[in-house]
């Protein structure tokens, strides 16, 4: 199924988040609404690091059908460290990660959209060499 | 508000139903319904209806249409709602608030999902998560409630062990119930070692993928009357709800369902008890971790705890000193039809309550009358809770 | 039942929102009809959406936890409801429900629909019709309703001059509304020399494919007190629904909408007038002949005169001796984003009865204080109506 | 989009519908239930003669992207002698047909599956010859 995505390139490509400046806090995909100030929130793009840790993960054996070229392959929640948490593939082996390994953002290919053959992008994580 | 109560329930069997279509199942639901409940197809006022996904499933949106057509009940009222694997319930909830307001009398409320008529379920199933932040970048829906047991290991030592007693007796009690989509037994080995789905869950560890259709008949207490004997009443006390972030990753901790303590908190008080109270349970299994944290998050043990009183089995039908888990077999061995599942769950408490002839082999021990069901949506983006009563002790 | 009453709306513009996505818009809805209302965030006790088809224009279902999540107001209940094009009306019904139970005093009700961001929208929209005894064979949605106007020419003599002056008054209409999609005038002839889409229907008698979203307060009408003076609330006197077989085909007559006569003559009894007591109407013209076949079976004309009463311009704005119908330009000029249209109808006449500043170049005489919507599903398997009044000559 | 459709053979390619043996009503497509005698219903498969006239009708100019290669084709509505109505393209020019025209049912391709490559077919309805 083919939506339109070229809204998210900010997000997907620079990693950019939105920034709280009553409250701080920091969201990650971006919002228009700060769910703890609400009409009180002032919000700014925020750029993040892109370091972070592995919060949680599986290894998913049974994938959608357009990864599965990948599988076994790598997800998790990553912890990045300004705050917010996202879902991501790590690359890596299976039988490398664990809670709390230490990953740094890249970005590569997700998948092709198999009717229109359309190529999406977006950020992967990978572990932080030389720890 | 006006004393609601249900009076009668049917469900298809769960499973690959590949001989029926979408529309046969949740019509022979109906019917079933109608007939449990001794009322008349003319005596009904409107018609709810619970499904995820009938665009992505089988090509077809506005399926209440569809359903009052076939059904043969045009030119009734009749509303599809939609909240991924919670629909059913909140179809009822849905009927239950226009019952009690007085609007209508008598409601038919159905569940119905019809899944394997399509190639690829798993895409269909995880626009229930995060399309674009989370299912975009791969993270399938075992994988995400996945991700709820690895973390809910690191920081509570549940060992696989325990983790897998949730399915050993999910089969065990599934076996005993004719609906069921699996009747077979299963031990803690098989579990562990079926094939990995998303690690650390096994294929034993997640529901199937199922079609199946299920209704009840929901109705004003003083028109019941009209219809069945008071003692054959079940009083809906409680139906609650309440939403969470869609992305399991936006959420300060992913081993609760936030929604499921507040919608059980505000359930209990509505009703007028304390979870003690409860003698029968249908919490939802979609994978075991979540049976797991719901045992913890509807209050009846302590955070952290449910893997002990799992391994030691306190769920059983037969252990008499705690609430009884998911007698049908649950989402695991009964099956889970997405939208029928909430509605299923509540049957079973139904017939629980009511000593019902279907439950017949495995009857859970009612001291107080109380039950309960809990229906989660995505991976806790939604949770509805239906406190049911057989009203012998008030 | 209790009373309850609009107290706030708010909408984006319709049309093609390329730089909005779909949490985009539902938010900035919500916030305007939260801010209309006076009230805050905290003082929401549900919220109910109608949506049609997320799961095709945008590949999400469990649109209600995302909704919630992205207008920062979990763990409210969200509920999401679905009957193709009628979506956002029986939402409003469901939420309208919830309140005169008891059970909420203050809902959010939004509808809302993305449909530019998929590359096949004719697809996704014929699943509001029978997908295996319609679409499968050809048959799209606009040409259900050419087979209607067919017919109806047919049988009572309507011409495509008749038929073609509805949407030169709709352009009319909605060229002096700013929310609205199209904002220029048409001819007579313009409309019927338009690329044809399925004849007789060209594009000029066809409602485009938009983006857009709308939201209302809706409160019990004690409450209502502490957020807004009493002028300014505008009843709820009926919220009626009926459905009608999905099929085109298979009903007796396909030149009248016999859920619209029903779902209409319930709201009348439930509000206590007649027709004659409506000041204002917005009826479902996603193809100019449903308009016309509305205004017969709503009971504003007799069957068969419709194209008379639309040839000579009664329903305009100006002409002071019969119902003003789509001020807002209905479907055919405003935009027909299909969940959010039955919100967008319900928010032209709340606006409409308050006098409010929003509809000042279009403001229709008020004489009873009573606006009527119909709201159609489909090809007419479901029809919402909802009875308004400003409450001023009671 | 790929959903099983083998369930309706018996319907689509023999035009088989069902008779209420209690009010003699007949409905196609098939029906588990009467709608008029409900309980007191009794229902059978009932064969269709595929012979009617066209009740009412379009030409699709703006069709889905699976018929774009067929587009302008006839929508119709025909009415079955035995009574029910059916939606079926009418395999004409679209300036032949009108209200009353009397069709009678052929089997045709009615379309391919872009994703998968699978065929589908059903029946259409042609002008009645030597009328
Ligand atoms: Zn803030
Ligand atoms: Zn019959």
């Amino acid at each position: 199924m083919v939506v339109r995505s070229w809204r998210h390139i900010k997000e997907r490509y620079c990693l950019i988040g939105t920034r709280c400046k009553t409250c701080g806090r920091i969201f990650f995909p971006s919002r228009n609404i700060c769910p703890y100030c609400r009409r009180r929130g002032e919000l700014e793009d925020y750029k993040l690091s892109g370091r972070g840790k592995v919060y949680s993960y599986s290894v998913v054996h049974v994938p959608p059908k357009e990864l599965e070229m990948i599988a076994p392959y790598v997800i998790a929640i990553v912890e990045l460290e300004e705050g917010p948490r996202i879902t991501t593939q790590i690359d890596c082996k299976p039988e490398e990660v664990y809670i709390g390994m230490p990953v740094e953002v890249v970005f590569r290919r997700i998948k092709e959209d198999g009717e229109e053959g359309i190529i999406h992008y977006g950020y992967k994580f990978k572990p932080v060499e030389n720890q | 508000m006006r004393d609601v109560v249900i009076i009668g329930y049917g469900q298809t069997k769960f499973g690959e139903l590949w001989e029926s279509s979408f529309r046969d199942i949740i019509v022979e639901a109906g019917v079933k319904a109608i007939e449990d409940a001794n009322i008349d197809g003319k005596d009904l006022d409107a018609i709810y209806v619970g499904n995820m996904s009938g665009g992505l499933f089988i090509g077809q949106e506005h399926i209440s249409s569809l359903i009052a057509d076939y059904a043969g009940l045009t030119p009734l009222p009749c509303t599809r709602v939609e909240a991924a694997c919670a629909s059913g319930s909140l179809a009822l909830r849905s009927a239950y608030l226009s019952v009690a307001s007085g609007h209508h009398e008598v409601v038919l409320v159905g569940g119905v999902e019809k899944m394997t008529d399509v190639v690829d379920a798993t895409s269909a199933i995880a626009t229930a998560a995060d399309q674009e932040w989370e299912a975009f970048f791969g993270a399938t829906f075992p994988s995400l409630y996945a991700m709820m047991a690895r973390r809910y290991m690191y920081q509570y030592g549940l060992t696989l062990e325990e983790l897998s007693m949730w399915s050993v007796i999910a089969h065990d009690h599934g076996y005993r119930n004719p609906y069921a989509q699996f009747r077979f037994r299963t031990t803690l080995e098989q579990v562990m070692k079926a094939p990995p789905v998303a690690e650390p869950l096994t294929l034993m560890h997640c529901s199937p993928v199922s079609d199946g259709a299920a209704a009840l008949i929901v109705c004003d207490a003083e028109r019941a009357k009209e219809f069945v004997p008071k003692e054959e009443m079940i009083y809906i006390r409680a139906s609650t709800q309440a939403s969470d972030t869609i992305s399991l990753h936006s959420r300060e901790s992913i081993t609760t369902l936030k929604a499921a303590k507040v919608a059980s908190e505000k359930a209990y008080k509505m009703a007028g008890i304390t979870p003690d109270k409860i003698d029968v349970a249908e919490v939802h299994d979609c994978f075991a971790i979540n049976g797991l944290i719901l045992l913890e998050d509807l209050g009846f043990c302590k955070k952290g705890e449910a893997g002990k009183v799992v391994a030691q089995e306190k769920i059983r039908i037969e252990c008499e000193d705690f609430v009884t888990v998911n007698p049908s077999g649950g989402l695991k061995a009964a099956g889970h039809a997405l939208g029928a599942t909430g509605i299923r769950q509540v049957g079973e408490i139904y017939w629980q309550l009511k000593g019902d002839k279907n439950c017949k082999d495995r009857q859970a021990v009612i001291k107080h009358g109380y039950g309960i069901t809990a229906n989660v949506g995505g991976s806790g983006g939604t949770v509805c809770i239906h406190v049911l009563s057989n009203n012998r002790n008030r």
